[in-house]
């Protein structure tokens, strides 16, 4: 009996942690935040919560939504894991949580589509941006970040800018980096020029001599590194110390203060193609002093669009009127390229961003700073 | 001759341990194998059963070749044997130590056992009786859900056999089955070696040191030397053969065991 | 770049890279020659080492600086504390469990694995640790061949970690008693060696050259992370077996072997660089089932 | 076991208060009754839980099906497989690639896949089963990144980002598509996992494992070909491995490489040796403890894996034979 009676009382417990109270007409309004807040992202992912609790703190300062009520929020961890995001997805559908903003590494949000598909729940998604992800949307998600389409034609002009004709991409095999090298790669044969090598390293490792001497005698004036900053790094800095002369430029996952600590002086002049960052928006000043004074920190590279994605959902949440999820769908759908924290949103009809929020930087000294053409 | 060992020679790492031996044991025959330690009686059991493979010279066994056999295949032949040092499954309770040996006798793959057919369901019902018969013919009825490594040592040897007599062998090689035991227990072995022949009709060649044992039980002696056959013949004969008294006096390698 | 140079560049990258296999494949070859075991830990060991040095360099970055002095004090720090846990590491983990069937006493050093990588994790949060130094980027060119001070200095370093070693096991007692435990334990108490001791010296000198690796591995590339002992371990493990486990020569040719395959392996024709680990464990594989004993291993009587 | 007469049992050490429970059960009625007890919690469950618990227990009745799986490798036949995660992406992927990429219908694709398996199993399996069982470990490693990287690196197995779209099955009009209805599937499948396992254990390829496992030269002795018998582990251990990938990638409707990593061979591994190699009751406890645990802590955060590693290195050091009490001494 002791075995049974401890199998209730387990499912008991996980019944009460996931607390599936239905929600009460004027309750608070219940908001999911999808990032991974263990893990090897869990910097991002909690840059990104405390963006949206930023965002949620000031709308319920103002009154909340729909006639004074409140925005509650519930955290699922995706650890940036594919299996982990749909447990951390059916927890907040179990919790009939109004939306869900947030999805930050594009292989775990993938599958949490179909979670909130079949629930029906509004999704905004404010940084995974692979085009892998555009398939597979159901309907209910909306991308505010540029996809990794827009991130290659950037790259692809910027090139193009520097008079520049063969490139050597380099991705560490993952879907984000993957599908960013594969569409460079595509867009930029198609422009009639030459990918003098394409390339993946393994993520972890060291040394990558023996990648850049076939950089080297493939005649790369440029290479692209489309993966994270830490590798990145490590290429960055054996590339230089082997005297590859060319330019560099690496993709938005790379766009870290510190990848000037592993790359030392290696990183100086380096491009970066990014989203933009608070640092680089004219409308963020309050938003980063805000930010700085409640976590003690300054914003990270994802915090401008997730505060948007909150007030985005906020937004559409009073255009609906109601929490009914098609309202809130069809009010997102509407939106209108509004003056947001990082720029006017509005959706293709894949609902992806219609515009390219895309900005090249350029690495000077220890930091990151606009690059003008 | 059921077992006919022909210019056998085996040796590791340049030590020869077998010299060109020539050996055969006839249908319904008990004999045994003796001489000093080192001779290499146990290394001409792992020879016969498969374990070492011979550098030269041709095993047949019932009309078979079987120098190039796997152990487990020998023993599906009908060459079943014992350790000198009792190497039952220790954690495993008697009866499944004995079940061992219907293996080589039962074909019920992991299919049939999965969907439980007729067929293995007939064929565990007659491993489990062939084991609760030999152990019964050894005398350990009722020990059957007793851990091997919690009997006697008398038990486990017992065990050792009745395992060895599942696999339905045509001939038993037991490695110092008297090995430990007291002199009741010795008349006992004396009287089931016997059993095991008129029986079961099962040829019996054994290793042993103990001599009235050997002279008791056996109808012919083999005696090897450094490797070497020196003699061979009736019980008498060889007790009183001086190349065999010789060789016990100037007994000194370690006995090269399995 | 001609072909010549290319050739020559890929050859200098192998050999640095296989030193670094080399020095980890060492702690492989010796643990498993004292106690048959495959220390699964031991490329953790190799990361723990690595951030060792880290901190060792921070603390002595001040009077000496963060050049290679103070790298190489850091790294004997480093090679100390190591040492010191992969004793800790025997004793608690390993020695009670020699008498245990093989299974458990791998499971365990899978498990001590996991405990040094996991801890590292909880400490890092996950994140790189930029290593930073004051090594520049200097060098010289003989001809169109690029050869980097840092590269030689390592090369340097682990060529006289290797020869110290060598001369230990050859030349002094305990070296020889070392020897002796991979050949029959038993024979070595009788002889009254203190067997126990000389497998912690063991564990200390492995420990110490996985964390040798470590540091300059960290000081080298610039950055360290938890999981970055995974692959090197794999593939130390790798070297070890192709020179043939159980011998110290043979690790250190093994390592310089796998270092240029993978040098050089990157270039075959048709096969891109996402095939080059697959490439190393399928080397492992065919040495592992057609020459278990490695290029220098010594067989085993051969069994049916 | 079902063969056994069961007269005295003198083995069974009294006095633990696990043990005590587990013994009383052992006779054949009261068997039945917790059997009949346990189907009839699986299949209320989902109708008085949330969606959350019920895609939490999907995922743990999973490795249910994997860790038994495993368990024939390590637990009956001794073999320490860090690969395992290779066979459960043999099953994903060939089910994906089957019926997403050549719309063959889900349950055709059901036999490709168990085969893909079956030959992933013997020609790893073949050649390395001869070695020591160390380097069987590191040879299983390397297959399972083998098989990582070449899901990662080919266009057929849709590179890193994996296959989407999986389409979800139906069976006589039943379309399988809700949480709930997987969660029935997978039920089955650990049950019938279970029923397999139980059956394999108490027969003459059950005993054979344990017999190679204790003393391989006696079991050779005793006609038991060593190299087959374990072969016949480590297939049966994949074509579980395969059942289980499966379900999970329509269950998913979407497999990326990192679902078959190092560490998700090592969780299961963790889970076999937790409960207690080679006991069924055992393992399944330990899948579950591996499942809900991470879901129970959630506020540990990073410490979490720690914390299951530190359990790993106790359970072998001070309780080898994992929590699930032992039944002899």
């Amino acid at each position: 009996m002791n075995k049974i009676l401890s199998l209730i009382a387990s499912a008991a417990v996980i019944n009460l942690a996931a607390g599936s109270l239905a929600m009460a007409q004027d309750g608070p309004i219940t908001i999911g935040v999808q990032v991974p807040t263990t893990g090897s992202e869990a910097t991002y992912g909690k840059d990104m919560l405390n963006a949206v609790t930023l965002s949620a703190n000031e709308i319920n300062a103002d009154g909340g939504l729909l006639d004074g009520r409140q925005i509650q929020l519930v955290t699922g961890d995706t650890a940036c894991d594919p299996q982990q995001s749909v447990n951390a997805a059916s927890r907040l559908a179990s919790r009939q949580v109004v939306g869900v903003v947030g999805g930050y590494c594009s292989g775990a949000t993938q599958p949490t589509l179909k979670t909130y598909g079949d629930a029906n729940i509004p999704f905004v998604i404010v940084a995974a941006n692979s085009t892998q992800l555009i398939p597979a949307n159901p309907g209910n998600a909306f991308m505010i970040n540029s996809t990794g389409a827009d991130q290659a034609k950037t790259a692809v002009d910027f090139f193009e800018g520097k008079g520049i004709e063969k490139v050597a991409i380099v991705n560490q095999g993952d879907a984000y980096s993957q599908d960013l090298a594969n569409l460079t790669r595509d867009a930029w044969t198609e422009a009639g020029h030459t990918v003098s090598a394409f390339e993946y390293v393994n993520k972890g490792e060291q040394d990558f001599s023996a990648l850049v001497n076939k950089i080297r005698s493939s005649g790369a004036e440029a290479v692209f590194w489309t993966a994270y900053y830490a590798d990145g790094g490590l290429l960055i800095r054996q590339l230089r110390q082997r005297g590859f002369q060319g330019t560099i430029a690496v993709g938005d996952g790379s766009n870290s203060p510190e990848l000037f600590n592993i790359a030392g002086q290696a990183a100086e002049g380096v491009f970066a193609f990014s989203n933009p960052t608070a640092d680089f928006l004219p409308a963020a000043k309050q938003f980063i002093g805000d930010y700085q004074t409640e976590f003690g920190n300054a914003p990270g590279p994802y915090a401008p669009l997730a505060y948007d994605g909150m007030q985005l959902m906020a937004w559409a949440i009073d255009k609906a009127g109601s929490t009914d999820s098609d309202a809130i769908i069809e009010a997102l759908a509407s939106a209108d390229d509004q003056e947001w924290l990082a720029g006017p949103i509005s959706f293709t009809p894949q609902h992806t961003l219609a515009r390219s929020n895309f900005v090249v930087l350029e690495g000077q000294d220890g930091k990151w700073i606009r690059y003008e053409e | 001759m059921l077992l006919q060992l022909n210019q056998v020679s085996l040796s590791f790492a340049g030590n020869t341990v077998l010299h060109d031996v020539d050996f055969g044991v006839e249908p319904g025959r008990i004999q045994s194998l003796i001489g000093p330690n080192g001779a290499g009686k146990t290394s001409m059991f792992n020879v016969i059963t498969g374990f070492y493979r011979p550098q030269r010279g041709e095993i047949t066994f019932d009309g078979e070749r079987i120098v190039k056999r796997k152990p487990h295949s020998v023993t599906q032949l009908g060459i079943a044997r014992t350790f000198q040092n009792v190497r039952l499954f220790r954690e495993m309770s008697v009866l499944e130590n004995v079940m061992a040996g219907q293996h080589c006798r039962s074909r019920a793959g992991a299919l049939a056992a999965v969907l439980r057919l007729p067929s293995q369901r007939a064929e565990e019902r007659k491993i489990l009786e062939v084991s609760l018969e030999c152990l019964d013919f050894v005398g350990l009825m009722g020990q059957q859900d007793r851990l091997a490594t919690n009997l006697a040592y008398g038990h486990q040897r017992r065990v050792e056999i009745a395992r060895a007599l599942a696999t339905e062998p045509k001939l038993l090689l037991l490695d110092e089955p008297a090995a430990g035991l007291n002199s009741g227990e010795k008349q006992a072995l004396i009287e089931l070696i016997r059993r095991i022949r008129d029986e079961r009709g099962v040829s019996v060649l054994l290793i042993e040191h103990d001599m009235s044992l050997v002279m008791n039980v056996s109808e012919r002696i083999s005696v090897l030397d450094h490797g070497s056959l020196i003699t061979e013949g009736a019980p008498q004969a060889v007790q009183n053969d001086p190349r065999v008294i010789e060789a016990y006096l100037g007994q000194d390698d370690e006995e090269l065991a399995l | 770049m001609t072909w010549y140079d290319s050739f020559l560049q890929q050859l200098v990258d192998g050999l640095v890279l296989g030193s670094f296999y080399a020095l980890v494949a060492l702690g492989y070859t010796m643990v498993f020659g004292v106690i048959k075991l495959l220390n699964f830990a031991h490329g953790d060991l190799y990361m723990t080492g690595a951030f060792a040095g880290f901190g060792g360099l921070s603390l002595v970055s001040g009077f000496l600086g963060a050049g290679w002095l103070g790298i190489f004090v850091a790294m004997l720090l480093a090679m100390l504390a190591v040492g010191c846990l992969g004793v800790v590491i025997e004793r608690v983990a390993y020695h009670p469990m020699l008498a245990a069937p093989r299974l458990s006493i791998l499971i365990t050093a899978l498990a001590v694995s996991l405990v040094l990588q996991n801890a590292a994790l909880s400490l890092t949060g996950g994140q790189y640790t930029a290593f930073r130094t004051d090594l520049g980027f200097g060098g010289f060119n003989l001809g169109n061949l690029f050869l980097s001070y840092n590269q030689i200095v390592l090369v340097a370093t682990a060529a006289v970690l290797m020869i110290a070693l060598e001369l230990f096991v050859s030349r002094t007692l305990y070296g020889r008693a070392m020897r002796a435990v991979s050949i029959d334990k038993d024979m070595c108490r009788m002889m009254g060696i203190n067997v126990s001791a000389v497998i912690a010296v063991t564990f200390f000198i492995g420990s110490g050259l996985a964390a040798a690796a470590g540091t300059m591995a960290g000081a080298y590339y610039g950055s360290i992370w938890y999981f970055m002992g995974f692959l090197i371990g794999l593939k130390a493990f790798t070297a070890a077996v192709i020179g043939g486990i159980g011998s110290i020569t043979g690790a250190m040719l093994g390592g310089l072997i796998l270092g240029l395959l993978e040098s050089f392996g990157t270039h075959i024709p048709f096969i891109g660089s996402e095939w080059k680990d697959v490439f190393t464990f399928s080397i492992l594989i065919l040495v592992l089932v057609f020459k278990p004993t490695g290029l220098l291993g010594k067989s085993e009587v051969e069994r049916m | 076991m079902a063969n056994r007469t069961p007269t005295l049992r003198e083995d069974i050490p009294r006095g633990n208060v696990f043990q005590r429970f587990y013994a009383s059960f052992e006779s054949p009625g009261r068997r039945r009754a917790l059997h009949a007890l346990i189907v009839a919690l699986l299949i209320v469950t989902p109708w008085i839980s949330s969606q959350y618990v019920t895609v939490i227990l999907t995922n743990a009745l999973l490795y249910v099906v994997l860790c038994l799986g495993l368990n024939v490798v390590v637990g009956y036949a001794g073999l320490l497989d860090l690969g395992y995660a290779a066979f459960f992406a043999v099953g994903a992927y060939t089910v994906g690639i089957l019926t997403q990429q050549f719309g063959i219908n889900f349950w055709a694709a059901i036999p490709f896949a168990l085969l893909a398996a079956a030959i992933a199993g013997v020609i790893i399996g073949g050649p390395t089963l001869r070695l020591r069982s160390d380097y069987l470990a590191i040879v299983t490693l390397g297959f399972g990144e083998i098989v990582r990287f070449t899901a990662r690196n080919l266009e057929i197995t849709g590179g890193a980002s994996g296959l989407s779209h999986i389409p979800e099955p139906s069976l006589f009009g039943w379309q399988i598509d809700s949480s709930i209805d997987f969660y029935y599937v997978f039920a089955l499948l650990a049950v019938l996992a279970y029923i397999a396992s139980q059956r394999l254990f108490d027969s003459r390829l059950g005993r054979a494992w344990l017999y190679v496992r204790h003393d391989e030269d006696a079991a050779e002795a005793m006609g038991i070909n060593r190299v087959a018998t374990k072969l016949a582990a480590y297939v049966i251990g994949a074509i579980f491995g395969a059942i289980g990938g499966i379900f999970f990638s329509v269950n998913l409707g979407a497999i990326s490489p990192e679902s078959f990593s190092f560490q998700q061979s090592v969780l299961i591994l963790l889970a076999v040796v937790l409960g207690g190699m080679g006991k069924i009751p055992g393992v399944i406890l330990g899948a579950f403890i591996v499942v809900l645990g991470p879901e129970l802590l959630r506020d540990f955060d990073t410490l979490r894996l720690l914390i299951f590693a530190v359990l790993l290195l106790l359970i072998m050091l001070f309780r080898p034979s994992g929590i699930w009490p032992e039944k002899r001494s």
